[in-house]
């Protein structure tokens, strides 16, 4: 998030996209629901699904998903042409300003079209864009549903172009504000689980960078960017890749095409799985490590508005267990190093030296409520909001983003469009929250189907059907419903009994490398 | 403008609609037909005549001569005799003295100064009384202070309850900056006993509306709701007739009378709760909520419909507004008590020979109320008490008959003038079964919303209960007593506040009553 | 029923108390439904747990469902003074009814109420939309009579 | 601003209340309704005091402080009221400490230790309230409710699920889900902020039930390990058992002002799952075999060193978390990137 949470109640008017925000971020949902119930703000959602949020809002609109730059393109065209935008601040703040507007100004985002493209009617749209456009402070929320597809980066692209011809980045209240989506998903970019950076955002390329952790490490590291997960999974299967060490996930159900990643994780020569619980994933591993919960360390998490927070040890882990760090440190010594971390406490001093925008979060400092970085030394804040006054690269750059169509259409053979995401009684693959038997007699597998579709097909609610996709088939109880785009499938990802990711198609954005989880085609069939 | 020799006025109200009034005055017109009186006799219906219990009964003018209980057979002696001979038709006559005395001595009568003389239906009738000056002076001659600073000076108190001044109630709001402003009538009379606001807006809307429309003109309000409880069938239908009148006379509406000022008045309807007469939990039920009431401060006047500043004002008090700017603070001040000026109107049941409405300036002692505006005691029956202010209210013995009736003096007593119920009891009457009854009602009523009330209340009718059941022990009514005065200091509002007064009373005076359930 | 009812209010809470009085005179079991509750729900963008605490807390409405006339008997202290607890008595017995019960034949539903303002003839009843005044026994029974005659 | 309190001069907040100016320094006035978050509701009367200058009795969770303000908290009239008003609350419904979970936690239990109340002088309550048991997580028992309204504020202003809400009047005034559905059947999301408010034993956490004293539990702070909000909770354990027994938000939490949602707040099962590992496993012949640490170990080192040598650093990659803490990330990247030499690392950061 560029901005925070108590920023919420700040925003005249709020766009939900891709976010099923009561259901995957359900205290943020109930923030935005009391800047509505207080008056204070209104808000967009646009969903193929008729999410709880879709309750609290002045317009809902439900968009065909893949749709989404045409849709926010759309909405700037209608804010261009009627003079909504923030013209100050695209003159002083911005720079590519012409070059987007042609692209935008096109006639293929007219309403009309995206209309067709979207199945959002015109006259919405317009409505859309113009409670939007005339907002003095509007604010963005997206999820998984805007990033998970082919088009994932341009999605994003298109959310930032969005607010910063609207003036609404750098401001209390804006922002483009990505949900995230697990407890210490920020934190593990922050400290350069990716392949293409060191923590705190330094490229692995960049030669700097380089130098400062090789003197900090005293060794030699290399220059070059590295291989994402999926590509992990492709590099196992083709034999480039032999081993795999995979710390608290389970890619075996988070993973598109699960078929694919069955054979990967078969072939490949040596698997280290380091975890709570034997997972679908540790099954196929060579060694298994058990790892401590989170309840029985300490250290720090960094939530969705970068706000690092300390979490406690709560009770003892069972014996034999270890918490990951200390299993870390012992492989590495083992590999021949000479690592000496006493506590916890010695790597958060580390981090403090080489992640600029963590300098300053010590570990004495952080106390109960911790703080948001950037915060570069001990005498800084901490940061609220981003970009305030003006943008870390300097001038905000506007990029012309085309529409392009998903990957996978429907078509006669799978005429229908298979979206996958999350309840909220379950957490992604289900390795913590099905241990708990109340959630799974709360929320099961199912797929739910517009009641138009199902009255077609004469499925009726709870009945047992398969659902195939050119990757594989499950089955799940179907759930019929009316808050439902008609042509639209939705299956919840957390069931190994009905695994998603059996069906989804693993085409990624050329640059994001994100799966397209959001949208592929498939067929519904009765069982008999 | 047409001259006849003699108006009869027939009296159009929920009881005599009952009783057959429309039959009556078809026979009415077909007698006076029959006698070619038609040119000279011009029948008018009215709103009631302040006389229950007595059917159909119609009132001939000028000769100021009320008609009782009146059957169909009735008319033509009256036609023939009266109307036509001049010979008043005595044994169809009630206590004539009695009538001539008081309920037609309309020089004394402020609010109800058109009552059952004008036909409420026609805003012409009301115009023709002088109706509707006030609020022509009030917008042309007037700025919203003077309005206020006269107010003030008149010294109207509130005719809800609390008796607080009107003028100081408006001048809360008057000054204050704000988009909105509302002027709210409260017309949810719900105090047992108390029908006094169905008789105003029944018998003269237009008194009604045009003191709404000062006070809005005086407070800065464009918008008017008068909410009334949804029983009043009849004050609905009259309000809303007097509106559409109003609007189509320019009266009300946008730029009235070229002045730039517009106002709306809307009529609000409530579904069934007694605590809605209370003025934030009114407002709450306006809203569309359940009507419990709000936490003081901020007062509505500040924060009040729809978190708008809003000015409460019951029907009466309102009623008086119009006489005060036509005829001067000065001369309000005139009438009634020191303490409070003007006149109060009072409903009074029970064993008195002529139950009903009644006008009578502030400080009228109550036994002057009772023997002669109700016509002394039914069946000559000796006097015991009287619960005055409703089921909230306090039951005056036999010694305090002479206390005089307005806020300050029923204080000093512990008592109050209320809603301005007058129910009187004689020697038969059993203070046990009237406090059972109170409290039940209390119990029903109390909106559930703080612990003293609900719990109180349900406390209370348990040990009433036992008395009346003749379980109870003389520590029950120190009981009472001891959980009344604390609900009274601790309650959320004065519903749950009330309860303390009628059994403290009660037990005070009537120990005698209970002590006799206990053998 | 509904959208009819719908039309004539614009889609605000403060309207929520008309709605349901609209709803509950349109139903001739004189009672506001859960479907009803729902759809109201809809229209007025508001919880069901609102709509149904609102329902609750006023005497006029009824969550259940209520004979053809609705007799609503005051029982506050003015008709009690005059003899109402006699009167309703008297009308459960010939009606052979509880109070809050509906008799056999779905004509009549008895209910006590507080003050209805017409004191001057206490005891009082409301028979739907009507008042009835200065109640006898014998009154009651020829008002119930005539009633039942009309049915 | 100064502000009196049984005579004693305390310095006040300007935007404060009495009642808050009392409990900020530590000075007891018996309140059931009042909480920080749902705010003054003025609903249960307890906490009234006298102030100079005001006629009667005052509520102080809603009487805004004022200067040189001389308030009496403990003066007969002030106890004597608040007795009868307590002894009402208490005498409206089942309040059997003994058996009751809320037992040492109770808001009415405080209240009427304070004030000397033994037993209730009334019984009001006739069983007319059938305890609600359809809930997964959440036990409804109405006997015990005292209508404090802080569930309902809480569940319309807070959370925003707007399931709650008070059905009928007066005495008969009760606590509904939706239309007066079991809480189960309700659209309820069972995030438990009732639960939370709840000042008494009527709402209360299922599974909690029989596993603990509230005294006899230790608390500890921490985060929520769920999505990426970072919700501020606290961690009731059984020392005895070194058993999570009951998880609640933080209230003066920046996040999540003690919100929590159904995961958060109930599903912590996984913490002492009987399935959790507790030795490092081999697979030998496609079977697990526990190894021991060393074991283990020193496999997983010889296995990369050896793939590192013969293939090549980018042939090993690595999988860090979004699950674990930052320092176990840092250190998890360190070893990828300086022991093994690669930039080979990512996580289901998009998955």
């Amino acid at each position: 998030m560029t901005n925070d949470i108590a920023g919420i109640k700040k925003a005249d008017v709020i766009l939900i996209i891709g976010s099923d925000t009561s259901a995957a971020h359900p205290v943020i949902a109930a923030r935005i629901k009391q800047a509505v119930r207080e008056g204070t703000t209104k808000v967009i959602v646009i969903d193929p699904k008729e999410i709880v949020m879709a309750d609290y809002a002045e317009i809902y609109a439900a968009h065909r998903p893949g749709s989404d730059v045409a849709v926010m393109n759309c909405m700037m065209q209608e804010i261009l042409k009627n003079g909504w935008e923030d013209k100050e601040y695209i003159k002083e703040r911005l720079e590519g300003f012409e070059e987007f507007k042609a692209e935008i100004m096109k006639e293929k985002y007219s309403p009309e079209n995206v209309e067709i493209l979207s199945g959002i009617k015109a006259e919405t749209l317009r409505k859309i864009a113009e409670l939007f456009g005339k907002a003095k402070t509007a604010s963005l929320y997206y999820a998984m549903g805007i990033t998970q597809h082919t088009t994932g980066r341009d999605n994003v692209w298109t959310t930032a172009n969005l607010q910063m011809i609207c003036g609404n980045l750098g401001v209390e209240g804006g922002g483009v504000n990505p949900l995230r989506g697990q407890s210490n998903v920020q934190g593990a970019c922050d400290m350069g689980g990716l392949p293409n950076v060191y923590p705190g955002y330094q490229k692995v390329v960049d030669a700097n960078a380089q130098a400062k952790f090789e003197k900090a490490w005293n060794c030699k590291l290399d220059n070059k960017t590295g291989i994402t997960v999926t590509e992990m999974i492709d590099g196992a299967y083709d034999g480039t890749v032999k081993a795999l060490y995979v710390m608290g996930e389970n890619p075996f159900l988070s993973d598109p095409d699960q078929k694919h990643v069955i054979a990967a994780m078969e072939k490949v020569d040596f698997m280290v799985v380091q975890d709570m619980f034997i997972t679908e994933t540790a099954e196929f591993a060579d060694v298994i490590l058990p790892a401590a919960a989170y309840a029985e360390k300490d250290g720090h998490f960094t939530n969705t508005e970068r706000r690092v927070q300390r979490i406690n040890k709560v009770i003892e882990p069972p014996e034999g267990v270890k918490t990951d760090w200390e299993i870390v440190q012992l492989i590495a010594n083992a590999m021949g190093s000479d690592w000496n971390y006493e506590t916890v406490k010695d790597i958060t001093k580390e981090i403090n030296q080489l992640t600029p925008q963590y300098g300053g979060i010590t570990w004495e400092r952080i106390g109960r409520f911790g703080l948001q970085w950037p915060c570069p030394n001990e005498e800084h804040p901490g940061t609220p909001y981003l970009h305030k006054g003006k943008f870390a690269r300097g001038k905000g750059l506007l990029s012309p983003i085309a529409f392009k169509e998903p990957d996978e259409l429907p078509d006669e053979e799978y005429p229908l469009i298979l979206t996958t995401g999350r309840v909220l009684q379950q957490f992604h693959t289900g390795t913590m929250s099905r241990k708990t038997e109340g959630l799974n007699n709360l929320a099961g597998p199912m797929v739910m189907i517009s009641v138009v579709d199902a009255e077609q097909m004469r499925i009726s609610n709870s009945e047992i059907v398969k659902i195939a996709t050119r990757r594989g088939e499950i089955t799940a109880p179907a759930f019929v419903t009316k808050r439902i785009l008609q042509g639209v499938i939705y299956i919840p990802f957390h069931y190994k009994e009905s695994p998603a990711n059996v069906l989804t198609n693993p085409a990624l954005d050329p640059i994001a490398k994100i799966p397209e989880y959001k949208v592929c085609a498939a067929r519904i069939e009765k069982v008999l | 403008m047409k001259f006849y020799r003699s108006h009869v006025l027939v009296a159009i109200d929920d009881n005599s609609l009952k009783a057959g009034v429309k039959e009556i005055e078809t026979q009415l017109r077909i007698e006076l037909e029959k006698n070619n009186l038609t040119d000279e006799i011009k029948v008018l219906e009215t709103g009631g005549l302040s006389y229950f219990g007595t059917g159909v009964s119609i009132t001939i003018l000028p000769d100021q001569i009320t008609y009782l209980n009146l059957k169909k057979e009735d008319l033509s002696e009256i036609v023939r005799e009266h109307l036509l001979k001049g010979r008043v038709v005595s044994h169809l006559i009630l206590n004539t003295t009695l009538t001539n005395k008081y309920n037609f001595n309309y020089k004394n009568r402020v609010v109800l100064e058109n009552s059952g003389i004008i036909n409420p239906e026609n805003i012409e009738e009301y115009l023709g009384t002088g109706g509707y000056e006030a609020w022509e002076k009030v917008l042309t001659k007037m700025k919203p202070t003077e309005v206020v600073n006269e107010v003030k000076a008149s010294g109207l108190r509130g005719r809800g309850g609390a008796g607080f001044p009107a003028g100081i109630k408006w001048s809360f709001t008057a000054p204050l900056r704000a988009k909105q402003k509302y002027i709210v009538v409260n017309a949810d009379e719900g105090e047992p006993g108390t029908f006094k606001d169905r008789l105003i807006m029944e018998g003269d809307p237009h008194k009604l509306l045009e003191g709404i429309m000062i006070a809005a003109y005086a407070v800065g309000a464009s918008k008017s709701y008068i909410y009334i409880r949804g029983e009043y069938k009849l004050c609905i239908h009259r309000l809303e007739l007097a509106i559409k009148q109003a609007n189509e006379y320019g009266i009300l509406g946008k730029n009235i009378f070229g002045s730039g000022f517009d106002l709306e008045i809307e009529i609000k309807i409530g579904a069934g709760a007694y605590i809605c007469g209370e003025e934030t939990a009114l407002i709450e039920s306006m809203e569309g909520n359940r009507g419990t009431p709000r936490s003081k401060p901020p007062f509505p006047g500040v924060e009040g419909a729809w978190s708008k500043p809003t000015v409460v004002n019951n029907v009466e008090t309102i009623a008086n507004v119009p006489s005060i700017i036509k005829n001067g603070a000065d001369w309000y001040n005139t009438i009634g008590a020191k303490c409070c000026r003007g006149t109060k109107v009072y409903t009074m049941m029970g064993d008195v020979k002529l139950p009903g409405l009644c006008e009578a300036e502030m400080g009228t002692s109550l036994r002057t109320i009772i023997n002669e505006y109700g016509g002394g005691m039914r069946e000559e029956k000796s006097f015991k008490a009287a619960l005055v202010g409703g089921a909230a209210g306090v039951f005056l013995p036999n010694d305090m008959l002479d206390v005089k009736m307005d806020f300050s003096s029923l204080q000093e007593y512990g008592a109050v003038l209320g809603s301005g119920a007058i129910l009187v009891m004689n020697e038969d009457a059993d203070l046990v079964e009237m406090l059972w009854s109170i409290i039940r009602f209390f119990r029903h009523e109390s909106c559930g919303k703080c612990n003293p009330c609900s719990n109180g209340n349900t406390v209370l009718f348990k040990l009433i209960d036992g008395i009346r059941k003749g379980k109870g022990k003389e520590a029950d009514l120190d009981e009472m007593v001891r959980i009344s005065e604390v609900m009274n200091k601790t309650s959320f509002c004065a519903l749950g506040q009330s309860p303390y007064m009628p059994i403290k009373s009660a037990i005070d005076n009537f120990r005698i009553d209970f002590l006799a359930r206990m053998k | 029923m509904y959208e009819k009812i719908f039309n004539k209010y614009s889609p605000e809470k403060e309207n929520l108390i008309y709605i349901l009085h609209d709803i509950q005179d349109a139903n001739p079991q004189n009672f506001i439904s859960e479907d009803a509750v729902q759809k109201v729900s809809e229209y007025l963008k508001i919880s069901i747990s609102h709509i149904y605490g609102v329902l609750t807390f006023y005497s006029m409405y009824s969550t259940k469902p209520r004979g053809k006339n609705v007799i609503r008997l005051c029982e506050a202290p003015p008709c009690f003074l005059k003899g109402s607890e006699r009167i309703l008595k008297n009308l459960c017995k010939i009606l052979n009814v509880k109070v809050g019960g509906t008799t056999s034949d779905g004509l009549f539903t008895v209910e006590l109420c507080a003050c209805l303002g017409i004191c001057g003839n206490a005891p009082v009843m409301m028979i739907n939309e009507d008042v009835y005044g200065d109640l006898t026994d014998e009154k009651v029974e020829k008002i119930i009579t005539e009633i039942k005659g009309r049915a | 601003m100064i502000v009196y309190l049984n005579g004693k001069a305390y310095k006040a907040k300007p935007d404060e209340t009495v009642l808050q100016l009392a409990l900020r320094n530590g000075i007891y006035i018996p309140h059931l309704c009042y909480h920080e978050k749902t705010g003054k509701a003025a609903k249960c009367r307890a906490c009234v005091v006298e102030v100079e200058g005001m006629p009667g009795l005052k509520t102080s969770c809603n009487l805004p402080v004022s200067d040189g303000m001389y308030v009496t908290i403990n003066s007969e009239k002030v106890l004597q009221a608040q007795r009868v008003v307590v002894d009402l609350a208490l005498s409206s419904g089942q309040h059997d400490c003994l058996s009751c979970e809320q037992n040492g936690d109770c808001e009415l239990q405080d209240a009427a230790y304070y004030l000397g109340i033994e037993r209730p002088s009334f019984q009001l309550y006739d069983d007319k309230y059938e305890m609600d048991d359809s809930s997964e997580f959440i036990r409804v028992d109405r006997s015990k409710c005292i209508n404090c309204g802080r569930c309902v504020e809480g569940c319309n202003y807070t959370v925003v699920n707007e399931v709650l809400n008070f059905g009928n009047r007066g005495f008969e005034t009760k606590i509904v889900f939706d239309g007066d559905l079991p809480m189960g059947t309700s659209a309820c999301v069972q995030c438990g902020e009732c639960v939370q408010l709840c000042p008494v034993g009527c709402l209360i956490d299922k599974r909690a039930i029989g596993s603990g004293r509230v005294w006899e539990l230790e608390k500890v702070e921490t985060v929520c390990p769920y999505c990426g909000v970072g919700c501020r909770f606290e961690v009731h354990i059984d020392r005895k058992r070194e058993k999570i027994v009951r998880v609640t938000g933080v209230e003066d939490s920046p996040t999540n002002n003690g919100m929590l949602c159904v995961k958060g707040r109930y599903g912590f099962d996984f913490v002492n799952s009987e399935e959790r590992l507790t030795s490092p496993l081999i697979k030998e012949n496609g079977k697990f075999k526990e190894a021991s640490w060393d074991e283990a170990i020193s496999l997983v080192a010889s296995k990369l060193s050896s793939l590192k040598k013969e293939f090549g650093s980018d042939s090993i990659a690595g999988l860090a978390s979004a699950k674990v803490t930052n320092e176990e990330n840092f250190v998890f990247q360190k070893l990828i990137r300086k022991e093994v030499g690669t930039n080979n690392i990512d996580h289901c950061a998009r998955l």
